[in-house]
């Protein structure tokens, strides 16, 4: 129990990333599809932030209105900067493939005048 | 200039895309060109690091020059050419190659009045799965991973209609495989701290036991599969090779899968190790089940299919079960098998839709009634068709029958007899398509088949698709006849260390 | 530094977050869920600035609050936001429930193996990371430790990522891009044509007219100043495209295509992958490897070891400018469902 | 106090949503700025919740945009039914 | 200047609860709109104020914070503005006494 407390966000993680996943497999509908989809991806970027975390820790811009000193000394007094980086582009990924979803589901939408899948293969089998 | 030669091979596809979104604007007809350039200038390079890589052994290149820092590993992102890599690097650039002039008569066909970005689309396409393959750096792959997906999606998209209900499909699909992915980098990453392949793959032995690190495999190995349409989540591939149009399914559908399985294949033996895949109990097992029951769905799902896109994908389906089986056999012929065909199956699958959209291109059907008399019509594309289809079923002199030799080698010597008798009925499965579309395209032509008969005038495809499609099935059979050379050189020194012989 | 009230303050915004997703996903309105979607971004948002991650703050509050709500919203605007309900499929629901539940518990079953929230010893925080932070100044002169890792040490993928928004342009584009030739022979227009009423929003016009240049000069301070506080090409670039976007918004897609044509869009896209990829291959025919922007320092201006500094704020620039145009085009695609003509 | 908002985001119809969000999101950039004081870097915090202003408004906007272009509620948001299903 | 701040930052708040009480409890949308927008906005702008005076700050800082003072105060009245006719346009009724 003590660990679930000190690994909270970890929870929460997977909490979100199944919410997302259930949504992205089990919703019929196109639009929710996306917005699951964005919602697992939150999910792994807030697991990424989450382990970069560090107590009492600056963030990563080292000014001197923050009292550093040049060369920095002690590294754990700054928030790690590389899960940063790196989920800066899983966001930008991210927004990237759902406008690609929204403009597949706009012409699907345009044949088939209906975001629900079975609506949908229904009118392709015709 | 040599040790410039990695970052060439991707920069060439890439330069290429974006010269090919200008000239879109100014001088459509020069974007083609433009992409060729840039895939020959990348597999050259790749050609030439072949022959480096297999004197002098992997090449590693810094990108920024940010090399080891002492203490705290790489810092910067590494790619790397080795034993691995450098024959997918060397098939993928050069069948891109082939298939962006291939392509050219298709798109002014097919896809008339909406070809402006198709080709900056393909090279980005390439320059992806180049960026899988050659990568170091696991985050990195992840991005290269999605710059091949969303090119895709795209190229899918062009067939309209059913493919835009296919590409969502697969968007889904992938994006679900891509974040699984980069959720099992996370796990990797918080355990080991960095994300440079070679520094994690120092990292792992020495953690021991780890639930987080099984974790983490166990999600990358599921977001592979995804991508690469394994066995439980196949469902998105035939639909969406067989709705694209040709030109594109001839791309996507030799590489896409074949540079997944490359992935798993390098977080297997180079990120993770071989004790590793053995000493994890249950999933060796369970991935040799899977990889022969989707060889035997996929092999009786093409019996059923009466479009021939949709058989070709079937087959592209069962050739996944093959190498995803021979890597998890994790014994040396295995392995080898494994590697040899990720590179011969992809020419295979090439060759198979090149010829494939060489039919299209003519009679413009895809349905197997369509094809009678098609030997008559196009003798030098049925030639090629039918090498090819020799190769999928393991002909002798064609590289398909020598890695299914080593797969079968090693699924004997794990005694994994289902293994073999999936691999046997694949065989067997594929030989009795080949001689109903022989039965088709030969003998039920309206009139009494005898060659030359002026009923059915001869009517090739245009060179600039003839002759890519017959070079990729004489590519075949220069691969079989290549193998022990290849083996013996370059993926002998890809295996791990310290395997069972 | 208090500790407490920022870990606290973290629990209550995860579990609003977790209240938004089910939200988001329960209301059978499409229109509501996006706005609420929109919503759980801005908590997102809060939650990356309580855990120190400005930079990924801003880009969520611009990327996944700002922008991709707009795309959602303008995608509606072309469909509908009808949801039709229909009876059965429970059981494939609880199914992929059931299957989602047991991946959870596998996932959690890694949980003890974790190191402690916020430690500053993890694996994390002390193999790489520390490197960065150590050596910045040194290297780049760039106090933004995000930027400098972000556009040099890993500028490799900063480079991929924007061909990734280049690559998400081009293909909405050929997805969604109609022939004008073939809207007069009569493809069928799939949305409704909106009446418009142009005299409806003097207010709404007049704020905005108000707000775009201020919104223009900040987001050019953001890129400009990106080396020293949260910012960058990404962000610059999002709010200089969604200053335009709001443009589009409160006048009419027509106006926005005179000053900036469909062509010259498409082009600006291509031109900002174009530079920062030429940066690169400046620093290889300069000698170096590709991205190693010390070499640069006989071109650019300043002292040799600003050199670095400099190649990031070039690199940037073409960032901001692919970023810039791509959600312009983007959102000009998906509002107008591709006929250039007009929307939301 | 988000609490509250909470309930309001729960309960109305679509566009009393809509009002809740703008609120949320005024408020939010409130908190981010007492983040950057809890920080002791708010001028960091400032360009991101002048950012967050600023888009904020735009969402509002493009949303609304969205019904007066419309010009109708689809059956199904007619202030009488509750869309929470 | 501190009591200043606290009185403000202290009003704010209240007007705050105004809005979310008003947001909860009023029976229509355009009512709950004239909640929400004022309160809301003059709320913001109190806050910030406030902060201003309480905690020490450069010049350009404090610029910043009332050039964000001045979005909320132009933006937020315009959002309100456009929602409200959204609403209008879009057929919210509004509540009458003889309503339930």
């Amino acid at each position: 129990m003590e660990k679930l407390i000190a690994n909270f966000n970890y929870v929460i993680v997977v909490i979100l990333m199944m919410i997302g996943l259930w949504s992205m497999l089990a919703q019929k509908n196109l639009i929710k599809k996306c917005i699951g989809m964005a919602i697992f991806q939150t999910g792994i970027i807030l697991f990424f932030i989450s382990i970069g975390a560090k107590d009492n820790a600056l963030i990563p811009i080292l000014t001197e209105a923050a009292n550093h000193t040049y060369p920095v000394s002690d590294a754990s007094k700054v928030a790690n900067p590389l899960t940063q980086i790196l989920m800066l582009t899983a966001i930008v990924v991210g927004v990237a493939t759902l406008g690609v979803a929204l403009a597949l589901a706009q012409k699907i939408y345009q044949q088939h005048s209906s975001f629900d899948e079975d609506e949908i293969l229904e009118n392709e089998r015709k | 200039m040599t040790e410039q030669l990695p970052i060439i091979i991707i920069l060439g596809p890439l330069l290429g895309a974006t010269l090919a979104a200008f000239a879109a604007w100014f001088r459509p007809r020069l974007s083609h060109p433009l992409v060729v350039l840039g895939l020959v200038i990348s597999s050259a390079a790749a050609l030439k690091l072949v022959f480096i890589v297999a004197d002098a052994g992997a090449q590693k290149y810094w990108l920024g020059g940010w090399g080891t820092k002492q203490g705290h590993g790489v810092v910067g992102i590494q790619i790397t050419v080795d034993h691995l890599n450098t024959l997918l690097l060397a098939a993928v650039s050069g069948i891109a190659l082939l298939t962006s002039v291939y392509t050219r008569r298709l798109v002014d066909t097919e896809l008339a009045g909406r070809q402006r970005y198709f080709y900056a689309l393909f090279s980005l396409l390439v320059t992806g799965l180049l960026g899988i393959t050659i990568t170091g750096d696991i985050f990195n792959l992840y991005v290269f991973m999605e710059i091949a997906a969303l090119s895709s999606y795209a190229l899918i998209a062009y067939g309209r209609g059913r493919a835009y209900m296919a590409a969502f499909n697969y968007l889904i699909m992938g994006t679900m495989g891509a974040c699984l992915y980069l959720l099992g980098v996370g796990f990797i990453f918080a355990k080991s701290g960095t994300l440079n392949i070679d520094d994690v793959s120092a990292i792992i032995p020495a953690l021991g036991q780890s639930q987080a690190l099984f974790v983490g495999f166990v999600l990358i190995l599921l977001g592979a599969w995804a991508k690469m349409a394994f066995f439980p989540f196949h469902g998105w591939l035939p639909n969406a090779y067989a709705h694209a149009p040709t030109a594109s399914a001839a791309i996507l559908a030799p590489l896409a899968t074949k540079v997944a399985v490359y992935a798993m294949l390098r977080v297997m033996v180079t990120v993770y190790s071989i004790d590793y895949i053995i000493h994890s109990p249950g999933i060796q097992s369970l991935a040799l089940y899977l990889s022969s029951l989707a060889i035997v769905i996929a092999s009786f799902f093409s019996l059923t299919q009466t479009n021939l896109k949709k058989l070709a994908s079937y087959f592209v389906l069962s050739e996944i079960g093959y190498m995803v089986g021979g890597a998890w056999l994790a014994n040396k012929p295995g392995l080898t098998g494994a590697m040899y065909h990720v590179v011969a199956d992809a020419a295979m699958t090439s060759a198979l839709f090149m010829a494939i959209g060489c039919i299209v291109y003519r009679l413009g059907q895809t349905q197997l009634d369509d094809l009678k008399g098609v030997f008559f019509k196009m003798p030098v594309t049925m030639a090629a068709f039918v090498v090819t289809m020799a190769a999928l079923i393991g002909v002798p002199p064609t590289c398909g029958f020598f890695s299914k030799w080593y797969l079968i080698q090693g699924a004997a010597q794990e005694g994994v007899w289902h293994f073999v008798a999936a691999l046997l009925l694949s065989s067997l499965v594929k030989a009795i398509i080949l001689f109903r579309i022989i039965e088709i395209g030969y003998n039920r032509v309206p009139h009494p088949a005898i060659k030359g008969n002026p009923a059915i005038p001869r009517n090739e495809a245009p060179l600039s698709m003839l002759i890519p499609t017959a070079a990729m099935a004489l590519g075949l059979v220069a691969l079989g006849l290549g193998t022990s050379t290849l083996v013996n050189t370059i993926i002998a020194k890809a295996l791990p260390a310290g395997l069972a012989p | 530094m208090p500790e407490l009230p920022i870990w606290q303050f973290d629990i209550l915004l995860l579990i609003l977050v977790v209240l938004f997703a089910v939200v988001a996903l329960s209301i059978r309105n499409l229109m509501g869920a996006a706005v609420v979607f929109g919503a759980y971004s801005f908590m997102m948002c809060l939650i990356w600035a309580g855990m120190g991650a400005v930079d990924v703050a801003f880009t969520e509050a611009a990327v996944g609050a700002g922008v991709s709500t707009v795309f959602v919203v303008s995608t509606l605007y072309n469909t509908s936001a009808t949801m039709r309900s229909r009876p059965g499929g429970l059981a494939f629901k609880l199914f992929i429930g059931l299957v989602v539940t047991i991946a959870g518990a596998f996932l959690l079953s890694a949980l003890p193996d974790f190191p402690k929230w916020g430690a500053s010893d993890s694996p994390v925080n002390a193999k790489v990371a520390p490197y960065y932070i150590l050596n910045t100044i040194a290297d780049s002169h760039v106090p933004n430790v995000v930027t400098s890792v972000l556009a040099d040490y890993r500028g490799f993928d900063t480079l991929l990522e924007t061909t990734v928004v280049f690559i998400a342009c081009i293909a909405i584009y050929s997805i969604l891009r109609v022939d004008k030739a073939k809207l007069e022979t009569g493809e069928p227009a799939a949305a409704p044509v909106p009446r418009y009423d142009p005299g409806d929003s003097l207010i709404v016009r007049q704020a905005s007219r108000f707000m775009v240049p201020f919104m223009q000069l900040f987001a050019l301070y953001v890129i400009a100043h990106g080396h020293y506080s949260p910012g960058g090409g990404f962000q610059g670039g999002v709010i200089l495209g969604a200053s335009l976007i709001l443009l589009a918004i409160s006048f009419d897609l027509k106006s926005l295509l005179r000053q900036w044509s469909e062509k010259t869009l498409m082009l600006l896209v291509a031109a900002g992958v174009f530079l920062y990829a030429a940066v690169g291959l400046a620093c290889m025919f300069m000698g170096g490897d590709y991205l190693d922007y010390v070499f640069l320092d006989s071109i650019l201006p300043g002292e040799k070891d600003m050199a670095r500094s400099h190649g990031i704020l070039l690199v940037e620039i073409g960032v901001g400018i692919t970023v810039m145009f791509s959600m312009i085009a983007i959102h000009i695609n998906l509002a107008s469902n591709g006929r250039f003509d007009r929307g939301l | 106090m988000l609490l509250v908002l909470v309930r309001a985001v729960k309960g109305p119809t679509v566009i009393d949503r809509l009002v809740a969000i703008n609120v949320i999101g005024t408020k939010s950039i409130v908190l981010l700025l007492f983040a950057g004081i809890l920080f002791g870097q708010l001028e960091m915090f400032v360009d991101i919740a002048l950012g967050y202003g600023l888009l904020n408004y735009i969402v509002s906007i493009a949303a609304s945009r969205y019904y007066q272009h419309r010009n109708s509620l689809e059956p199904e948001h007619s202030p009488g039914e509750n869309p929470v299903s | 200047m501190d009591y200043l701040g606290y009185i403000l930052i202290s009003t704010g708040l209240l007007f705050f609860l105004g809005t979310t009480i008003g947001l909860l409890r009023f029976p229509d949308f355009y009512t709950r709109m004239h909640a929400a927008g004022k309160g809301d906005t003059l709320s913001t702008v109190m806050i910030l104020i406030g902060c201003i005076c309480l905690v020490p700050m450069g010049l350009l800082l404090a610029l910043k914070i009332l050039l964000i003072i001045n979005f909320i105060f132009i933006g937020s009245p315009t959002a309100t503005h456009a929602m409200m006719d959204a609403g209008n346009k879009a057929g919210a009724t509004p509540w009458r006494k003889d309503s339930k």
